[in-house]
């Protein structure tokens, strides 16, 4: 079948051969530099068809310690090295800079290229393996101890054999815990992976790794078959062990999910607490309120790309206040020209606000296009931490503290400014509060404007987790409903219990009984629980919120 | 003040009733004996218990702890106000709610004694003996030449009226009536007392009243409530003597 | 007026009901009325401009509208002008049937192009097949089907699902396998053939995990800790993924957070093209998979030229092409060829027509219809790239012929589909020797 | 006054469904009288959505039940409808399997789901109809008002089971072919479905149905129940004390309308040719009540307006402004309630004194 095929190839090879490379070439390395005419061209392989010749071009590459290589891998990673095979002998590569080429073997400018001779050096997945393997082999050794412990990370993951011997010289001149640690684990992984070592070697390997305590290691002690006795026993142990931890990180990691879930709805449904819990305006364009949001999101991401690209990093800083505004004052201007004539009549405000809903989702379309806007992630929000067995993404953390701050800023607003005060007052008895001199026309568009505006900001927290297209709202309006009502129309803190009790809930059914299935179970138990408590987990006495 | 005797032929008895909303108790161990035939007035300041104490009798509230009793037999705290109504106690809101939208005829008509089920209101015709007791009701409360207005379309005394009217065709027992004269001119108020006086040949009536020339007017017994118990009972005289009552009236 | 309606009332009230049946028929009777030009031959555009599906419909509305637009300034077709009818069925399944039927008896189109879910298809189908019209089809989609009225100009399941398992097999040594899809037809029907396939290339079942979510799965957190799980047993691990449009960022960003690289567990996805990574910053997914037929990247003078022209037409320099536009670009291609065969736009004639028509495909190769309805096409593995285009790394030497029924499935393995004469049937039973069920 | 317009729309119905019978049968194609097929299946579509908007007015108008989860009966009655339809192909399915419906063939079923037995027979599969959204009407009804659910909690967790039901028809494995649904029917009761006869034939059985159920809305409206009925939308609490039992009124209603939309959707999916788990969708219930908040909320007469109405707008500007419709839409809904709150039928009734 087509090129670029070799069925001899194995993932696993390039990573082997370069160890193999490295063990014989260091201590040269060390002392005298290799001369790159003495060894055969390790760069032609870079030009070829084939992805496992190019692949062992970069490990050969690696240890040639030719002053051009570490220049070379680097511009393969960047997608910045390019061959020129129209001359005779052997085909040029070139270092795209710029709009100039520099020879990648002699790092001078090379003139008279032509543009259309030129194409780009074959990457795929196995290439970029060893690139990756290249940069991680050569970063057993290097001066900072993080590097040298991720490097070892690497190779307890692939648990070759081979690097035994590499492994032996690194943990002897090891000095710090934690990488040295991290190279024991990566040894013990080797050792048992191959069929070296003693039983009483290999028994204390297991150990190491159920030291360890993680998934990896407990997949690894399985994977390994026909051990001897002893050995075979230890891992048994090891494994069960292994597997109770698992179990207990599990449903941390379970509880975690749920929270996050938890979080996604209540900062959706937070803004419709206000609108629906405490003015009683059923809004079914609350969904479109947080698209809205999403988009400025995309807006300001725009105009720092083009403007500022430093201050990315930022955006979502910037994006928050300018969301709450934008959708804050969309809030204001609805509530304005439409709401208010709609009071006491709660059905027909669902059905004036479902036609602008309408509007609002094919105004968006008509503007940005039907097709998902790209809303970046900034460095510090991406990657995830491990803490145990526990794996805690970074951005559904941010999403989670958001949250936190949200809801936090939306009691204080309620509760401690003069404002919430006579949102209050308004709400509950409309006509004191006209008395007392407060205006309330102001205080419902004010209302509205608060809630719409959380409900701008939560478009900005779901624009890192989920499409930014006109759609976006349309997928949370009836969840949003089904937290405000199961916490109990009215009471913030209900709105805060009921979406994280769905959102745990649902996490902790998926497993079982799989995503749809456990959306289905979470809605009936719902609509069992409002016929047991009509009024929510936590409904308001002698309100006037109904009716 | 009572007696076994006096409850094993009573017509309503609670006994030792409480309730309470969010710490708050409504009704205190209250305990109250209505006899047969009797019109009874309870009269007490606001959040005295009054409307609670109702909300109990009809259903509406169920009380913590004590028991309703009625005509000696019957533990209405066990049952819900569909059932209750069934047993014979009509209630009368302080708000006076008709239903608006149908005229002042069918209002009556829908509360006529009868099945109540929907597979007999299905296909329930309107019979000539339904007409006639129509008619004698329109009669009692005056609206006989308002029979097909809208009675979402009636001054407020006329609803009022209309609402008692309800009451009897409902043929009741007992008679809760809230506040029937709140918001009536002098001249209804008194047409009002009339009507009560004469309902109350023949059926029981509780009335509860702020407007103590109306509760002086009807001339009956008096309960007067204060923070959900019985602070005195007695003739209207009896009890507007009491130092107690005169604290807790004028009191604050 | 109203004064005079309502002094008579028995003429007002005629008047008013004589309104109301105006009213009911408005849309029916007033559009049957409406002349059709005869000096211009109707092309009709049945994609969704609303609802959830006009994110990848909208698209190719637009290919069309540029694709005619061309042809008219090349002099049209048969000497007329063409023209465009859109209509925006709405992303509404039943609605699709009435547009199509709309566009058919009442504008009286000489072919349809349209539809991108299989719902959509199978919902116009009994009306193309009633009123003897033609659709193009444009997208990838599960195969078991063949229809006299219909052309499928995108791939079948082996023509996209079979290469990309066989690259990953063997080119990067995958053994273990999670079938992840949206719970609907295309993606079960793909995973019953990949897995029927893979079980015939000796992976174990244990090797092979199936894990299906609902449309719009936005909270990919916990399956993509189990795929990570699935992956780490030491075996080189690859998921095939047919996960619709809209939850597919969701789940790329997901993938990139629990710090998944196409290194560790590569993606290999059969929905997710040009247009769908518009919406992702597709660094950290650098080197995940995609089977198309087509890739923007792709270098030849067609391609080169489409991209220019379409960027002129939209007047958005940036904006990307895909894959079913280029299934778009194909099918109207042969329309326009096999009815410039045929001498007319008359139905019966252009189907028998089509069979056989080559055109140009954009990846510098020919297409040609075959027998089965269905078109050849060179299939292509790309890998994404950091500015959200893909870099193909593998493509099959010459076209490939679709299976419209798939062998690896136990109901279709004996069916073949020949709209030639004299067979004429769409799911001949090789075994029986029948032509079955009624859809001749 | 009702009642003469109920007689109105009943006249409008026939005789408007009558002469499109009688045009498109009697006249060729291309005649200047002629109405075409296209038109006959859409005004029967039309019919079947009217047949579900009185049965929404029927609860929301006149129980006051806000029900946001309607289309999920009427989508019930059309599974019910399109799994007998499925049953009657036979083996002219594409893989001529004479028992499986062609979505089981290649999802590798190997034998009928136990529930489908039984769908062979027109006449089960018709009772089924109305039975199977009866079912869950009395069944979920009789928890949510014994429990006196009301207002708009009572409208959240309707929409919460015509969502659950939503994402359980989605899923392959519940056996009623997923997203994709059921398409691809031939004939109903023996007669071929493409034929123009059976499409006439059933847009006057849609007619007749919606008349049927005008007429019974109307009688159970105008009786005693709908005169106990109103009272308890307006003040059920008062109802209670005069020894009324609200929950059954509203139990009653609900199940008579859940029949009504099962009715609607049984007729609606041979006319549309397909059913699939879209019309569980939330949205689908919303409109419904918009239709009859446009035409009048608790006229019966105004539901069937609205239906007709919005429905005929949005195949005209789905056609005439593809771009644009849901702008028009959108416009629509907020217009209406803002200005006519008591719908079309009432801004009719008031041009003419009150008299329609």
């Amino acid at each position: 079948m087509g090129w670029g095929s070799d069925p001899e190839g194995d993932v696993m090879v390039s990573i082997h051969r370069l160890l193999a490379v490295l063990l014989v070439s260091l201590p040269l390395l060390a002392t005298s530099p290799a001369r790159a005419d003495d060894a055969p061209d390790p760069f032609i392989g870079l030009a070829s068809q084939n992805f496992d010749i190019v692949a062992n071009a970069i490990s050969a590459l690696a240890v040639s310690g030719h002053p051009q290589a570490a220049a070379t891998i680097a511009a393969i990673e960047a997608d910045n090295l390019y061959v020129d095979a129209a001359g005779d002998g052997a085909p040029l590569i070139l270092i795209k800079q710029g709009d100039s080429y520099i020879d990648a073997r002699t790092g001078q400018k090379a003139s008279d290229i032509n543009e259309d001779d030129v194409d780009s050096v074959r990457v795929n997945n196995a290439v970029r393996r060893a690139i990756e393997a290249a940069k991680g082999g050569l970063d057993l050794f290097a001066a900072d101890a993080d590097t040298r412990q991720k490097a070892a990370e690497k190779v307890f993951t692939s648990h070759d054999p081979a690097a035994l011997p590499l492994l032996a010289r690194a943990i002897a001149a090891e000095k710090d815990a934690g990488a040295k640690r991290a190279m024991q684990q990566a040894q013990a992984a080797s050792l048992l992976a191959g069929d070296g070592g003693s039983d009483a070697e290999r028994v204390a390997a297991v150990a190491i790794l159920r030291l360890r305590g993680d998934v990896e290691a407990k997949s690894l002690l399985q994977s390994l078959h026909d051990q001897s006795k002893p050995v075979a026993a230890a891992i048994a142990a090891a494994t069960s062990s292994l597997a109770r931890i698992e179990q207990l990180w599990s449903v941390l990691q379970s509880v975690f999910y749920g929270i996050s879930l938890g979080s996604v709805l209540l900062l959706a449904a937070a803004g419709l607490a206000i609108t629906f819990g405490v003015m009683g305006v059923i809004n079914m364009a609350h969904g479109e309120m947080v698209m809205l949001g999403a988009y400025t999101t995309f807006m300001v991401q725009e105009v720092i790309r083009t403007h500022a690209p430093g201050l990315f990093g930022a955006s979502l800083f910037i994006a928050v206040p300018l969301a709450f505004l934008v959708s804050g004052i969309a809030g204001i201007l609805i509530e304005r020209c439409m709401i208010r004539f709609l009071y006491g009549r709660p059905l027909e405000t669902l059905l004036a606000s479902w036609g602008l809903s309408l509007i609002l989702q094919q105004g968006v379309r008509s503007i940005f296009g039907s097709s998902n806007r790209e809303v970046g992630t900034p460095e510090w929000m991406s990657g995830a931490v491990q803490w145990g067995g526990l794996v805690i993404t970074w951005n559904r953390l941010t999403i989670i503290v958001f949250a936190v701050i949200v809801i936090a800023a939306l009691m204080a607003v309620m509760r401690g400014t003069s404002l919430g005060l006579r949102m209050r007052a308004v709400t509950q008895n409309r006509r004191m509060a006209a008395a007392m001199g407060i205006r309330t026309p102001w205080i419902d568009a004010l209302t509205f404007g608060l809630g719409s505006g959380v409900a701008g900001m939560a478009g900005v927290a779901l624009s890192q987790i989920d499409n930014v297209s006109p759609n976006l709202g349309q997928g949370y309006i009836i969840d949003s409903f089904m937290v405000v009502v199961f916490g109990g129309v009215g009471n913030l803190w209900g709105t805060v219990v009921s979406a994280m009790t769905l959102g745990i809930v649902n996490k902790f059914l998926e497993p079982f009984a799989g995503a749809v299935l456990g959306k289905i179970v979470v809605l009936i138990a719902l609509i069992l629980f409002i016929q047991r408590k009509p009024r929510g987990m936590f409904p308001l006495k002698g309100r006037a919120v109904e009716q | 003040m009572t007696t076994i005797g006096a409850v094993s032929d009573s017509l309503l008895y609670l006994n030792g009733v409480s309730v309470s909303f969010d710490g708050f108790r409504a009704i205190n161990d209250l305990s109250l004996v209505l006899a047969p035939g009797e019109m009874r007035a309870v009269i007490g300041p606001n959040g005295a218990g009054k409307t609670t104490m109702m909300d109990i009798i009809t259903g509406k509230t169920r009380p913590d702890t004590g028991e309703v009793i009625f005509r000696a037999d019957t533990d209405l705290t066990k049952l819900d106000e569909p059932a209750i109504a069934a047993l014979g106690i009509g209630r009368k809101f302080q708000k006076p709610t008709v239903f608006e939208v149908h005229n002042v005829w069918d209002n009556l008509l829908l509360a006529l004694a009868g099945d109540r089920r929907p597979r007999f209101t299905m296909w329930a015709r309107e019979t000539g003996e339904e007409r006639d007791r129509i008619d004698e009701i329109l009669a009692t409360i005056r609206l006989s030449d308002l029979r097909h207005t809208r009675s979402g379309d009636l001054s407020h005394g006329q609803k009022q009226w209309l609402e008692i009217g309800m009451l009897l065709a409902q043929e009741p027992q007992l008679l809760l009536v809230d506040e029937p004269v709140a918001g009536m001119t002098d001249s209804e108020t008194a047409q009002t007392a009339e009507l009560l006086v004469e309902i109350n040949k023949t059926r029981s009536v509780v009335v509860v009243e702020h407007d103590m020339d109306f509760v002086r007017a009807l001339g009956v017994r008096v309960t007067v409530l204060h923070e959900g118990s019985v602070l005195s009972e007695g003739s209207i005289d009896h009890v507007s003597e009491d130092p107690r009552v005169v604290e807790v009236y004028l009191g604050r | 007026m109203s004064r005079v309606l309502s002094s008579r009332p028995s003429v007002g009230r005629w008047l008013r009901s004589t309104a109301l049946a105006a009213a009911a028929l408005v849309s029916a009777t007033a559009m049957s009325a409406t002349a059709h030009a005869e000096d211009t031959i109707k092309v009709g555009i049945l994609h969704s401009l609303s609802g959830t599906m006009a994110i990848s419909e909208t698209t190719l509305k637009d290919v069309m509208l540029m694709l005619i637009d061309q042809q008219n300034k090349k002099g049209g077709l048969l000497g007329k002008k063409l023209e465009a009818v859109v209509v925006d069925p709405a992303s509404n399944w039943p609605l699709f049937a009435e547009k199509a039927r709309e566009l058919i008896t009442v504008d009286h189109v000489a072919a349809v192009f349209g539809c991108w879910t299989s719902v959509s298809r199978k919902s116009v189908l009994p009306v193309f097949e009633e009123t003897n019209n033609i659709l193009f089809y444009p997208v990838q989609y599960e195969g078991e089907e063949s229809s006299k009225n219909v052309f499928y100009t995108g791939a079948a399941p082996n023509q996209q699902a079979i290469p990309a398992v066989d690259y990953l097999m063997n080119e990067d040594h995958v053994k273990r396998w999670v079938l992840a899809g949206t719970d609907y037809v295309y993606p079960r029907t793909t995973n019953k053939i990949l897995e029927a396939y893979l079980k015939s290339k000796g992976v174990a079942a244990e090797d092979i995990m199936v894990n299906y979510t609902p449309f719009g799965q936005s909270d990919w957190q916990s399956i993509v800790a189990d795929i990570k799980k699935f992956g780490s047993a030491g075996k080189k691990t690859a998921v095939v993924s047919t996960i619709n449009g809209d939850a597919n960022v969701p789940f790329y960003k997901e993938l990139a957070n629990q710090g998944i690289k196409a290194t560790d567990i590569p993606v290999v996805a059969f929905s997710v093209g040009e247009e769908e990574l518009a919406g992702i910053d597709t660094k950290p997914l650098v080197g995940h998979l995609a089977a198309w037929n087509y890739f923007e990247s792709v270098k030849s003078p067609a391609n080169t030229a489409f991209i220019k022209e379409w960027h002129e037409f939209t007047k958005k320099p940036n904006r990307t092409t895909n894959d079913p536009m280029e299934a778009a670009y194909i099918g109207f291609n042969m329309w326009v060829k096999a009815v410039e065969k045929a001498g007319t736009t008359d139905q019966t004639k252009v189907i028998d027509a089509m069979i056989g028509v080559a055109v140009p495909n954009l990846t510098g190769g020919i297409s040609t219809m075959m027998p089965n309805h269905h078109i050849t096409k060179p299939v292509l593995i790309g890998e994404v790239k950091g500015d959200g285009q893909f870099n193909v790394v593998w493509q099959t030497p010459g076209t490939v012929v679709a299976n419209e029924w798939s062998p690896y499935l136990e109901g279709s393995k004996d069916l073949i589909a020949d709209w030639r004469h004299p067979l004429f049937c769409g799911n001949f039973n090789t075994v029986t020797g029948k032509c079955g069920g009624a859809s001749k | 006054m009702s009642r003469l317009s109920t007689s109105i729309c009943i006249g409008l119905v026939l005789v408007g469904v009558g002469l499109m019978a009688i045009l498109n049968l009697s006249t060729a194609a291309g005649a200047p009288l002629h109405v075409p097929t296209y038109a006959i299946s859409l005004v029967g579509k039309y019919l079947s959505y009217a047949i579900l908007a009185l049965a929404v007015d029927l609860v929301w108008g006149y129980g006051g039940i806000l029900s946001l989860g309607h289309a999920a009966f009427f989508a019930l009655g059309g599974y019910a409808m399109g799994m007998y339809l499925l049953r009657e192909i036979g083996p002219r399915g594409v893989y001529g399997n004479a028992l499986l419906p062609d979505f089981m063939v290649f999802l590798n079923y190997k034998a009928l789901p136990w529930y489908w037995n039984g769908f062979n027979h027109p006449a089960f599969a018709m009772a089924m109809a109305v039975i199977v959204p009866a079912l869950v009407a009395l069944i979920f009804g009789y928890f949510a008002f014994r429990s006196r659910v009301s207002g708009v909690y009572l409208s959240i967790i309707t929409q919460a089971l015509t969502y659950a039901l939503l994402l359980a028809f989605f899923r392959n494995d519940m056996g009623f072919g997923g997203n994709n649904g059921m398409t691809d029917f031939k004939d109903i009761f023996g007669l071929p479905l493409q034929a123009d006869s059976t499409r006439v034939g059933l847009l006057v059985a849609t007619a007749i149905a919606l008349c049927l159920c005008l007429l019974v809305a109307r009688y159970v409206v105008t009786s005693r129940f709908g005169q106990v009925l109103i009272a308890v939308r307006d003040s059920e609490s008062r109802t209670r004390f005069l020894g009324y039992r609200p929950e059954s009124y509203k139990l009653f209603v609900f199940v008579l309308s859940a029949i009504m939309a099962g009715i609607g959707g049984a007729l609606y999916v041979p006319q549309v040719g397909i059913i699939n788990p879209g019309e569980f969708s939330p949205a689908n219930s919303i409109e419904a009540v918009i239709w009859v908040a446009v035409g009048g909320r608790g006229t019966l007469v105004g539901a069937v307006l609205g239906a007709v109405l919005v429905n005929a707008g949005k195949t005209f500007f789905t056609g005439a402004f593809p771009e644009f419709w849901l702008f028009a839409l959108g416009f629509l809904f907020i217009l209406v309630t803002l200005l006519l709150p008591k719908g079309v039928l009432g801004l009719l009734q008031k041009k003419t004194g009150g008299r329609v």
